[in-house]
């Protein structure tokens, strides 16, 4: 049986949810945005980054019906960038954590199942990787590659990925001396379908649940390090881009004079961090039962 | 009942090792990645002395010298804190780096000083009173909370600052008071500097303009805690210690303060130790783009923008032995109020 | 005689998570213990016992619903749909778990389990609590040298030992043992259950013992009531019941239990224990009762055994309806 | 009559982490200079409480622990000795029904895949596993209808069941059992007392049972060795252990069961007939 269906019945245990609702609105509309905005944007070009021709004139301009969020410092519209970043958002989050929980996946199955020095090895690495703030390899990066999604990308992984061989680690640590494993081995099951079938098929629910609430962080860790320009190149439709540029051009003072710069895509962040938020919530309560069970205090 | 110094020692040895894991992990990436290790050593020169600069970076980095010796000299530096001279400033690296780190340090500590209890506090009330107003509104909080981009939070609390009392948080402090005061920094926390010397003006002023960043700092663990401890305090009154003391005939506060609380402190201190170092990076991103306080961040930019390539590294370097430490001292801690771990 | 409890049509039942409907545990229950009784409700898993003993004890978790009333003492604990155990708890009633490992908590000493137990029942201090505790050691047999221990340093018969003991210190007047046994070795159920016993005769506390073991009871109990399905079919003396039970599934479970050094066949009849019956006015048993009859549709009433004292036992055969 | 299982002289124990010493490696012993033997067709029972390494014991026989000395004979073969392919083979042969039934059962498989297993693996084809599990599922008396659920809805007397299904569905020659009726309730015991002896006369397995309960040993078993922090302190067949214990400890396990049953004293029981 693939272990994913018991993943599906539990989204669908959770769909009349009111929080989950609002969180499976939030990461659809986004992500059908991602998809859609290069043809709704009303200033396609400028929102890549093209610079408008007589710029000048359209510099910092105010929210208005031409121009719904205003324009940027450089006279391109910022509605165009902030719904086409959305695209950027969701690369970048989905990319991180979907990378990161295979490579983390497959070293915490592997360290928790084959014992003595696999386990010692593979602990020590992630304790090693778990260790190094993504924004030191992200400056690694920057002092030596071009700027681009791969940097923001690889630099969050190589610290990610630790922290799913860690939960993984654990979770399967208190799996793999359970009797249905034992049994398994002594008929002679081959090592591959014990591991697909008792291991990971039992734990991988709370995983991919923590694995949704992180697209949130891994989106917030994203936008810092673009934000402190060290990913993606300036001029990137990428909301940290977006919020760097307002801020570091208009200096200090950015945000009293021209607060719609900072405004629009900061909240944009906001809303998708908490639109993941709001889907792994339901689901992480409903997997635990001591949660799921009411605890208000009776004594 | 103390801890097993077993176990100190062990999660010593293992954070010694991931430490050195990490400094041969930088230097690999240092020889390794495109360009020569000592052109960027020397931070790019250009010019006449360029040849020069790059001859004594080959010197300092040993290059010419087995690998294994060039590791091992270059983790001694490490430890030792002798990387050379900083391009950019003209002092020694490490001197750079201490007084980043304090600034960055005064900041992040501030922040947690006001975030933990604050976080732990919501957390523990709205446990208690499950289903009320309060409780849905705490929950909501902390969701949006710990959702909330760090740095715009610190944009719109700066901007909120402002337009209110028309005076704005830049800075770590203001110089010309400073002077006009004789305020001496000794150890480089400034809060910490002006209090000893009774230096209230500058106390007040340093006060004022660490409140804002420390505020879009804390969110960020005000969130992660109350979720936490909310948890937590649910899960531990379900627990059948609780319900046997009921039976037993211990008072509610008694049974809240004594066996529940107890319980829930070591998880929340692990918590807020890994809220800590993912604070850091928030700090750096928040100090110096949006509050403009000399810092780690701005360190790091300048040496950035400088090719201080030693600096860089450096702080690369001693920024993940930082977050080692904090996560070491949080186990240790940790194991310590803990009466169950004893291995 | 003083009743110590006394239950009058008591329904405990839970409402599920999604408040849609209610699961009856104790459904309907009349009982009356006096004081000085040593009392055991024996019943396998879903039969409400444990359920019966947490309302007794106080502890009935918040989503827990009541019907009917339940005396104290003489005084209204449950009433109808309300409770209040306030003063009852530790106080009259005290409670001994069924999980040694998990019912101390991890973080306090043996010593301040003592003190806050005391404190906040009898007002002790810390000194006069420390008597206390070793006074109730000493009761159940240990030496005070665990009083300084963490509950993980001590094994499980020594944690029950605790559990006891701190139960004892607060002079409650009644004693809740919910399955004190089942997470012990075998060889270390009988000194417990012994204690227990002793416990009743020398302290006259009044003992209600749950347990899933009907052979068990004998050692302790003088009189006991098997419960099924939320409901008791059969009280009595304890060695009326076991000599002469006259439940179908009293006897059942007597044929069940391994006695050693006798060779019988064990008896079991096919089937689960009855978890959950709806909430219809039926023999519980009737499933699985091989001498079900017409009649056992309707529920019987509790009907008086013979010229045994105190005998009730709710089955239609027994009234001499007899057919097929 | 051929000895199936023999231990010889077997000491075992576990890698000792604790300590500043564990940089030096230190053993924990948990069972000494254990022998005994057990022949084809025989039901014995080794009893013991918690912390006598009965355990251990059943880690050795399933060929999970590798004794420090002495040595574990499977049919005359030395266990530990053989290459892993033979020793898989002959493990194969052994039927094990774990403790606790609700810890045992994989909670996300359907229960055709949990009882099929054993046959999966050494490669039978589907179709005939799916007719070989309901074949099994009917001789431990569980409805077909539950093939296709999982485990988490079945009480603990039908898990117990699939678990003994699944122990006898690749039909081993013995079967070892740990703490078979533990954690279930008296009738549903005796339930399972009665499936494992008649299945034991249908199959003509041997049955190893391992067991802290005197009582249930009495039912599964014909011979009783009686452990005691890591040593075989009484062996022999149930009549002459139970009249006539040698030890002290096995006269105080008795007693104690005794009490509990509420017998005061064996002499004036029959015993077996």
């Amino acid at each position: 049986m693939p272990p994913s269906l018991p993943f599906i019945r539990l989204v669908h245990r959770n769909l009349r949810k009111y929080r989950f609702k609002i969180g499976l609105s939030i990461t659809i509309a986004i992500l059908v945005l991602s998809l859609i905005s290069q043809y709704i944007a009303p200033y396609p070009r400028e929102g890549l980054g093209y610079v408008p021709v007589g710029e000048e004139n359209r510099r910092l301009l105010h929210p208005s019906p031409q121009h719904l969020f205003g324009t940027d410092t450089l006279g391109r519209d910022l509605f165009s960038r902030v719904i086409m970043a959305s695209r950027s958002a969701i690369i970048q989050a989905f990319s991180v954590v979907f990378l990161s929980l295979i490579i983390g996946l497959i070293v915490g199955v592997l360290a928790a199942y084959f014992k003595g020095l696999v386990e010692l090895v593979l602990n020590y690495l992630t304790e090693l990787f778990m260790a190094i703030p993504s924004i030191v390899i992200a400056l690694f990066f920057r002092l030596t590659l071009e700027a681009g999604f791969h940097v923001v990308i690889i630099s969050l992984v190589t610290t990610w990925w630790a922290w799913y061989a860690r939960i993984t680690y654990v979770y399967a640590k208190g799996v793999v001396e359970l009797d249905y494993v034992v049994l398994a081995k002594l008929s002679g099951l081959s090592s591959a379908k014990i591991i697909m079938r008792h291991v990971v098929g039992v734990i991988i629910q709370p995983i991919l649940v923590q694995a949704i609430s992180d697209l949130g962080s891994a989106l917030l860790e994203a936008s810092g390090i673009n934000f402190m320009g060290l990913g993606l190149p300036p001029g990137y439709p990428d909301w940290g881009v977006i919020l760097y540029e307002g801020i570091s051009e208009m200096g200090i003072m950015a945000f009293t004079r021209t607060p719609w710069l900072v405004f629009y895509p900061g909240l944009f962040i906001l809303l998708t961090t908490l639109g993941f938020t709001l889907l792994a919530d339901p689901l992480r309560e409903d997997l635990d039962p001591r949660l799921r069970r009411r605890w208000k205090l009776w004594f | 009942m103390p801890v097993s110094l077993n176990y100190i020692f062990k999660r010593i040895i293992l954070s010694i090792l991931v430490v050195i894991g990490v400094i041969v992990f930088s230097y690999i990436l240092l020889l390794y990645t495109p360009g020569d290790p000592a052109v960027k050593w020397a931070g790019n020169p250009r010019g006449p002395e360029a040849r020069k600069a790059i001859e004594m970076a080959r010197r300092e980095l040993g290059l010419d010298q087995p690998i294994h010796v060039q590791i091992a000299q270059f983790i001694y530096h490490v430890f030792t804190g002798n990387l050379g001279l900083s391009i950019a400033y003209k002092v020694p690296v490490s001197q750079v780096i201490t007084s980043g780190f304090t600034a960055t340090l005064e900041l992040l500590v501030f922040a947690y000083l006001l975030a933990v209890p604050l976080g732990l506090w919501l957390g523990i009330y709205s446990a208690l009173r499950r289903g009320s107003r309060f409780d849905s509104f705490i929950q909501s909080l902390s969701v949006v909370l710990a959702s909330m981009p760090t740095f715009w939070l610190g944009a719109i609390i700066a901007l909120i600052s402002y337009s209110t009392t028309g005076f704005l948080p830049y800075g770590r402090v203001s110089y010309k008071l400073a002077a006009s005061t004789g305020f001496n920094p000794i150890t480089g926390f400034y809060l910490l500097d002006a209090l000893i010397q009774g230096n209230y003006a500058v106390f007040l002023d340093a006060l004022l303009r660490i409140i804002p960043p420390a505020l879009a700092i804390s969110v960020y663990p005000i969130g992660v805690v109350a979720r936490v401890s909310r948890t937590l305090v649910a899960e531990a009154l379900l627990e059948d210690y609780v319900r046997t003391a009921v039976a037993w005939g211990v008072r509610r506060n008694t049974i809240i303060k004594h066996f529940v609380l107890k319980s829930i402190i070591p998880p929340v201190i692990q918590i807020s130790g890994l809220a800590f170092v993912y604070s850091i990076v928030d700090a750096m991103v928040v100090e110096s783009l949006v509050f403009g306080r000399e810092g780690l961040g701005s360190i790091l930019l300048d040496s950035l923008h400088k090719a201080d390539f030693r600096v860089t590294i450096a702080l690369a370097i001693y920024l993940t032995i930082f977050y080692i430490l904090v996560n070491t001292i949080v186990d240790i801690i940790q194991a310590s109020i803990d009466p169950r771990v004893k291995i | 005689m003083v009743l110590a409890v006394r239950a009058g049509g008591i329904s405990i039942g839970y409402i599920d998570e999604e408040e849609e409907y209610i699961v009856w545990a104790v459904r309907g229950v009349d009982l009356a213990i006096e004081e000085g009784d040593a009392f055991c409700l024996v019943g396998e898993s879903g039969s409400g016992k444990t359920t019966f003993a947490s309302a007794i004890a106080g502890i009935l978790p918040p989503h827990a619903v009541t019907r009917g009333k339940l005396y104290i003492f003489d005084r209204l604990a449950i009433d109808e749909s309300t409770w209040n155990f306030n003063g009852l708890r530790g106080r009259v009633v005290s409670y001994i778990p069924q999980n040694p490992g998990t019912s101390l908590s991890p973080f306090l000493t043996v010593e301040d389990h003592f003190y806050y137990v005391l404190r906040d029942t009898l007002r002790y201090d810390r000194e006069k609590s420390r008597k206390a505790a070793m006074e109730a050691l000493l009761k159940v047999g240990l030496d005070r040298g665990v009083l300084e221990d963490y509950p993980h340093e001590l094994s499980g018969g020594m944690q029950q030992r605790v559990l006891i003991a701190i139960a004892l210190a607060s002079n409650a007047k009644i004693i809740v043992a919910d399955e004190p046994t089942s997470a012990i070795d075998a060889n270390l159920r009988a000194s417990v259950l012994q204690l227990l016993g002793r416990l009743n005769r020398e302290y006259r506390v009044t003992l209600l013992l749950v347990t899933h073991d009907l052979a068990s009871t004998s050692i302790v109990c003088n009189r006991l009531a098997v419960m099924l399905a939320g409901k008791i079919v059969e009280t009595g003396r304890t060695i009326s019941v076991l000599r002469n039970p006259q439940h179908p599934y009293t006897k059942m479970l007597l044929d069940c239990v391994p006695l050693l050094g006798v060779k019988k066949p064990l008896k079991p009849l096919p089937g689960e224990p009855i978890q959950v019956v709806e909430d219809k006015a039926i023999c519980p048993f009737r499933e699985r009762c091989p001498r079900a009859i017409d009649k056992c549709v309707e529920e019987p009433p509790l009907k008086p055994v013979g010229d045994e004292e105190n005998h009730y036992v709710k089955c239609w055969r027994l009234t001499g309806v007899e057919s097929g | 009559m051929d000895s199936i299982l023999e231990l010889q002289r077997v000491t075992a124990g576990y890698k000792s982490i604790k300590g500043f010493k564990s940089l030096i490696k230190r053993v924990e012993i948990v069972l000494r200079d254990i022998s005994f033997t057990v022949e084809k067709g025989e039901r014995v029972a080794i009893i013991g409480e918690s912390g006598s390494g009965k355990t251990t014991i059943l880690r050795v026989i399933l060929g999970l622990l590798k004794p420090i000395s002495g040595k574990v004979l499977i049919y005359g073969k030395d266990l530990y000795s053989l290459p892993s392919d033979q020793k898989l083979q002959i493990l194969r042969r052994i039927g094990y029904v774990p403790q606790d039934p609700y810890r045992s059962l994989n909670p996300v498989l359907k229960i055709k895949y949990i009882v099929g297993e054993p046959l999966e693996a050494v490669g039978v084809e589907w179709r005939h596993i799916e007719e070989r599990a309901s074949e099994v599922l009917k001789i431990v008396g569980l409805p077909q209808s539950i093939i296709n659920d999982t485990a988490e809805e079945l009480s603990g007397g039908m898990r117990q069941r699939v678990l003994i299904a699944r122990a006898i569905i690749a039909e081993p020659e013995i079967l070892v059992l740990d703490e078979p009726t533990s954690a279930l309730d008296v009738s549903i015991q005796a339930q399972i007392i009665n499936l494992l002896n008649s299945i034991y006369n249908t199959f003509k397995v041997t049955m190893i049972t391992v067991t802290h309960d005197l009582g249930v040993a009495q039912y599964l078993a014909d011979r009783l060795i009686i452990l005691k922090s890591g040593k075989i302190v009484e062996e022999g067949s149930v009549d002459e252990v139970l009249r006539n214990p040698k030890s002290e400890y096995t006269k105080s396990l008795i007693t104690s069961y005794l009490q509990i049953t509420g017998i005061n004293s064996l002499n004036n029981i029959k015993i077996r007939g």
